[in-house]
């Protein structure tokens, strides 16, 4: 049943990543993403990684996605304002992934041989374990990623403020 | 799993489906009846007797009402911005415990759809997703006060959002766990949590009333300001559907503060009485249902007791005062949790 | 304890130097006499500790400070030893050291930079106590190399006057030279004897072979070094300019101290130049030289700190005559000697030049006696003892010099020189001291009237300085009074198989009484010339014949700027025209020809469109992964 | 039951390497910021598969840390981003990225 779910995953997964790409609208580049995103935290799930999953459509589809559907309201942007890239253009672009993902996948090969753990640790993906190591080994980029925030935090204020004279 | 299992679990989701529309349905009427009895009237009473069967009729009038797309409008995303607005309110169900266990043939049965162990993450997450349906459809209507009230309702539930997120994390603090079910276990007798986290109860049930947009936070469709907020373009069951998921909402969030806060299933001298297990279980069911309630009243109480904000105040309360004391709150508990396992060396 | 006696001797004028250094103008003057006289004191106190203890049979005492220089083979530390030599030397440095500064409180009391001054002074006295102190030859040559630097410093004190700093500049350029020849000493030292440590080198050089090449041509670099920094011929022209200094430093650095480096050096490296025979003929031959020319220079010398200038340079031309004989107590002495009657007469100078308000030309002086009754007598004794009157000290030791001359094989035709030398010597002092104190007074009625005699702080060393002047030829008495020679005994361990050159006693006799005859002949005859006869030296221009060459040094200067300075002038003046413009400017302006080319073309690439660059950092990744899995 | 060991890595791998490929396409194919800033996220969650793959294969829970990581920096880049688009939007009236040419000599 898992592996159905998987297949059907990635399909609506690849399809609403390229709905992304093509969708006229920006609106709907936006709505495709968070749907491609709830795919991903569907992966998430199988996987066992339930925690994550959760976080993802919190920051992602809660947060993230929010803040781009808001730009595009503010912005008002529609599929009319957008100008038209010469064809060439976007041949070259897809010539241009097309190729990429020929390399990637062909420098991939071989990678099923890697042995794969039979022993599932359903615990792995819990709050309480990835707590662990995350404050217990990663506790310097914890709070790097803190002084992170808040520099992007004070970036995104101080840019967003209207010039006041 | 067993077939039985399965019949169960369905039985279940029905269940809660059929009673959250069910009250969400009789929340209307509730809140005329209410409104009528603060401003002492009489409210509905011409539908069946007390008026009961009020909120059948409005359901009819919004079947019967004429569709109206515009002509402008994004037709899809107008008819999806109501559905995500509904499909997000009914979400929230499956992870809030309605009772403890049923032992039917000597099985254990959990009364709650499924007891996932980040439930109170899945609340959270399924909320911030409700932001979508009124997004969208205000943006989808392609009118102007349509777009304002959904940039209206849409920034004030991100804002408020952050103050939820922050009284969940010093909740989390205490109970040491993000599964609903546990939480509620821990509140047996009367170690309730607003005991613990008093005031992180308060901001909790302020935010819920920004979440759900409900007065004295009802600017998104404040009637006489925005013409109808962002669903001023819709009509018969569409509008029906925003109607009804905010009552849904209300019905959700009420259940959620109950749970988190209120003790759930559980009530006082649980041990004291000297019945069935089963029989407990449903005692318990029918308590937790009668603080939904009485939170579904406390609701409608506030509405038409307090006057609105202006959207400035709003969000002068959301940032300025409910996040700094919710950051506070977080801080105070974590510094009296690590006090009181003695980690906390001065 | 010891040791650390050792350590502080250095080390207080070096915290002198630090404090004073950082203090600003406007520091009280009481707080840095009391620091820098201060620090230097107290390491002359400690340096007499240290003497007697060596004195009583002490072995030499030594402080290691850190391990400094350890590659490979080479392990140098940088450590301290204190033997009777460079016992001697502490004395002389941190005792006239002490003198010069105190006497310089009053001679430098109104200048604006007076922290400056005595922050130089202190740090000038440090490196010279590393430069006796130190126990390897890298150590001796940082203190080298340091008071180098502080002789240009203070040479170069009042750096507003454009001469002056030529002059320090010059005293620099010309070490410079000379420790090329000490550094190459150096490492040809390291190559063959593997070590710079005194000990280890004098160990394996005692076993080493008379007549070594490679030992002569050591002797011979280390000698150019001396010949820079003891200012012998060719590189002797600095020290008369150095005099553009405050008289203080002349006294100190470029009379008593600094100067004997030279000495010092060869001295410490006795055991070498022992071995070597035809480097010592080279060092005696030079110095013997030198005492001589720059004697004759000194006849004809109207500014009364240049005639001391050329005198020193004489005189540190018979200590290098005593060291090329063999004789190395002999140059010690001398040394000792030389280093109390030069750094009174300095001082004497430098106090007449304070009364005559800045003037130092004896043609405008004369008659100073009655007004500076003090700094008259003082300089009279040290008149006395530079020409060699018995029994003051440059007696015993110039006599003790030509009796060795006298004694080294081969050696009359230098004696001879050298006796001649003697002579014009106290000809050209007593020369100064009559056209200086005696006859009428020559100078403007400003001067007249300011004529005083020197404040206490200036008189008191000069007294003292005197009396040392006066008696520090006891402790080297000719064999003739049959008393124990102190100094040769004292520096007895330090010099190993130096030749024994023992003068008769009928000998030693014979130079008293020819001494006295003559020195009481050349006193009368001055006395005619410019006393009875107040002859007073014509100016420069109207000299004529031999005497305006001396009058002109031998335009040894121009020589040197003929034959030196011009053709490098004409070579770099060569260079700059034509090799700069056309080959080095070129080739810069040929790349800035292709940067700017280059760039005009490459910069066509830079459109500013982000999306073709997002396409091109895209085709470089797809570049590197085909380059990395199926390329590499 | 572990997914990896019935669907195989490579199906991972070749999902993110297909998310991957398209989050490029779609940076060289549009010309709308923030449709290009969307497609930069894409890209990071084809990376953010990869990381739960291979720590749920390897059994080390540093990948999933990993993935928070991201997240976290995806956030902020968003934040950063879509202040500067709407600077460039207030300036220049639009955010088609071929106006922002004065990155040039």
């Amino acid at each position: 049943m898992s592996v159905i779910a998987f297949y059907i995953l990635t399909v609506l997964c690849i399809f609403s990543a390229l709905m992304v790409v093509f969708s006229k609208k920006p609106v709907h580049s936006v709505l495709y993403t968070i749907f491609c995103f709830f795919n991903i935290a569907g992966h998430f799930l199988l996987l066992n990684a339930q925690f994550l999953a959760i976080v993802h459509i919190i920051v992602y589809a809660g947060a993230i996605m929010v803040l781009f559907l808001f730009t595009i309201m503010f912005l008002n942007l529609n599929a009319e304002v957008e100008p038209h890239k010469s064809n060439l253009l976007k041949v070259a672009a897809v010539v241009c992934g097309g190729l990429l993902l020929l390399i990637l996948v062909s420098c991939l090969k071989g990678a099923e041989n890697i042995p794969v753990n039979p022993m599932l640790d359903t615990q792995m993906g819990m709050v309480k374990n990835l707590g662990m190591v995350l404050y217990n080994e990663y506790m310097l980029p914890f709070e790097m990623l803190s002084i992170l925030f808040l520099s992007a935090m004070v970036g995104a204020v101080l840019l967003g403020k209207k010039e006041t004279k | 799993m067993e077939l039985f299992d399965l019949l169960i679990k369905l039985a279940l989701v029905v269940a809660v489906f059929t009673i959250a529309l069910v009250i969400a349905m009789y929340s209307t009427y509730a809140e005329r009846k209410v409104a009528a009895f603060l401003q002492d009237r009489l409210g509905p009473n011409r539908a069946g007797p007390y008026g009961i069967l009020q909120p059948l009729a409005d359901g009819g009038k919004m079947f019967m009402k004429e569709e109206i797309i515009p002509s402008k409008a994004d037709t899809f995303l107008f008819i999806l911005g109501p559905c995500i607005a509904m499909m997000t309110a009914c979400m929230t169900g499956v992870v809030i415990p309605w009772g403890n266990t049923l032992i039917i043939d000597g099985k254990a049965y959990i009364m709650q759809v499924t007891d996932i162990n980040v439930g109170i993450l899945f609340a959270f997450a399924v909320v911030s997703i409700g932001v979508y349906g009124i997004m969208i459809g205000g943006w989808a209507s392609n009118n102007k006060y349509s777009l304002l009230g959904a940039i209206r309702a849409s920034s004030q539930m991100i804002s408020y959002e952050l103050a939820m997120g922050f009284s969940i994390i010093a909740l989390i603090m205490t109970t040491g766990s993000l599964s609903l079910r546990d939480i509620v276990e821990q509140q047996s007798g009367f170690h309730w949590n607003f005991l613990y986290q008093p005031l992180g109860c308060l901001l909790f049930i302020i935010c819920a009333f920004a979440e759900t947009n409900r007065a004295p936070f009802d600017l998104p469709e404040c009637e006489t300001e925005l013409v109808g907020g962002y669903h001023t373009e819709y009509s018969s069951m569409k509008l029906g559907f925003y109607l009804f998921a905010e009552y849904i909402n209300m019905f959700i969030s009420a259940a959620i503060i109950s749970a988190l806060f209120f003790g759930g299933y559980n009530f006082p001298f649980l041990d004291k009485i000297d019945a069935p297990h089963n029989v407990i279980t449903l005692i318990g069911t029918a308590i937790f249902f009668a603080k939904i309630i009485f939170f579904i009243f406390f609701f409608m109480w506030v509405r038409w007791t307090l006057p609105r904000f202006r959207y400035d105040q709003l969000m002068h309360l959301g940032w300025y005062v409910l996040l700094p004391i919710s950051i506070l709150n977080v801080l105070v508990t974590g510094a009296v949790t690590l006090f009181r396992n003695g980690q906390f060396h001065f | 304890m010891d040791s650390l006696i050792v350590l502080l001797i250095p080390l207080l004028p070096l915290i002198g130097f630090i404090i004073s250094g950082t203090l600003n103008k406007q520091a009280n003057h009481t707080l840095i006499n009391g620091l820098t006289c201060g620090s230097v004191f107290v390491s002359f106190l400690l340096s007499v500790i240290l003497f007697y203890q060596l004195q009583s049979g002490s072995a030499p005492i030594s402080y290691k400070l850190l391990n400094w220089i350890y590659v490979g083979a080479l392990k140098l530390d940088l450590s301290f030893t204190v033997d009777a030599l460079s016992s001697i030397m502490l004395l002389i440095i941190t005792g006239i050291g002490f003198l010069i500064h105190v006497y310089s409180t009053g001679y430098m009391h109104d200048e604006p930079d007076y922290a400056r001054f005595f922050s130089y002074l202190n740090l000038f006295v440090f490196f010279m106590l590393l430069l006796v102190m130190g126990n390897n030859f890298v150590v001796m040559f940082v203190g080298w190399e340091g008071v180098g630097l502080c002789s240009y410093l203070l040479i170069g004190f009042w750096f507003k006057n454009n001469a002056y700093n030529d002059a320090a500049k010059k005293a620099f350029v010309m070490n410079r030279i000379g420790d090329l020849g000490f550094l190459i000493g150096m490492f040809l030292i390291l190559n063959k004897f593997g070590s710079l440590n005194y000990q280890t080198v004098f160990d394996l050089a005692s076993h080493a072979a008379t007549n070594d090449p490679t030992i002569t041509v050591i002797c011979i670099c280390l000698f150019i070094g001396a010949l820079g920094k003891s200012a012998q011929i060719p590189l002797y022209t600095w020290l008369p300019d150095a005099m553009a200094g405050p008289t203080p430093v002349s006294a100190l650095i470029h009379a008593a101290t600094m100067v004997t480096a030279g000495i010092y050096m060869i001295v410490r490296t006795n055991v070498l130049y022992t071995l070597s025979p035809d480097a010592g003929f080279l060092v005696a031959v030079m110095g013997v030289a030198t005492a001589l020319f720059a004697a004759t220079i000194g006849l004809k010398q109207n500014d009364i700190k240049k005639v001391l200038a050329y005198s020193t340079v004489s005189q540190l031309g018979y200590m290098f005559a005593a060291l090329g004989v063999g004789a190395y107590e002999t140059g010690m002495f001398h040394v000792i000697t030389h280093a109390f009657f030069k750094a009174l007469l300095f001082l004497c100078a430098g106090s007449v030049i304070h009364a005559m308000s800045g003037e130092q030309d004896i043609r405008s002086m004369g008659g100073l006696r009655k007004k500076l009754p003090i700094t008259h007598i003082t300089f009279f004794i040290g008149t006395l003892a530079i020409s060699g009157f018995p029994p003051f000290s440059g007696f015993f030791s110039k006599d003790e010099i030509l009796a060795k001359v006298h004694e080294y094989n081969g050696g009359f035709m230098l004696f001879t020189i050298l006796a001649i030398t003697s002579v014009i010597t106290a000809f050209y002092m007593f020369r100064l001291y009559w056209l200086t104190f005696w006859g009428n007074f020559r100078g403007n009625s400003h001067q007249a009237s300011h004529l005083h005699e020197s404040p206490k702080s200036i008189t008191i060393p000069l007294i003292l300085l005197a009396v040392f002047a006066a008696s520090a030829g006891l402790i080297g008495l000719p064999h003739l009074f049959h008393a124990p020679h102190l100094l040769n005994n004292f520096l007895a361990p330090v010099i190993i198989n130096a030749p024994t050159l023992e003068a008769s006693a009928s000998f030693e006799i014979a130079l008293i009484v020819v001494s006295l005859i003559v020195l009481a002949l050349v006193t009368y005859i001055t006395y005619q010339i410019y006393v009875a006869k107040a002859r007073i030296p014509v100016a420069d221009a109207d000299e004529k014949g031999i005497s305006k060459w001396v009058a002109n040094k031998y335009y040894i200067d121009e020589l040197y700027n003929a034959l030196i300075t011009q053709p490098l002038q004409a070579v770099s003046t060569f260079a700059n025209n034509y090799i700069e413009k056309y080959v080095i400017d070129g080739t810069v302006n040929s790349f800035r020809w292709l940067t700017n080319t280059g760039s005009l073309l490459i910069r066509q690439i830079q459109t500013g469109s982000i999306g073709l660059y997002i396409f091109g950092i895209v085709i470089g990744i797809i570049c590197m992964f085909v380059f990395k899995f199926y390329l590499a | 039951m572990n997914i990896i060991s019935e669907v195989g890595i490579n199906s991972y791998l070749w999902l993110a390497a297909i998310l991957f490929s398209i989050g490029v396409m779609g940076v060289l194919f549009r010309r709308n910021a923030i449709i290009i800033l969307m497609c930069i996220e894409l890209m990071l969650n084809a990376v953010n598969i990869l990381f739960v793959a291979f720590s749920v294969m390897h059994n080390n829970p540093a990948g999933q840390i990993m993935v928070f990581f991201i997240m976290a920096v995806a956030a902020a880049e968003v934040a950063v981003g879509l202040a500067i688009l709407i600077l460039m939007y207030r300036n220049m009236g639009s955010v088609d990225i071929d106006t922002m040419k004065k990155l040039k000599w």
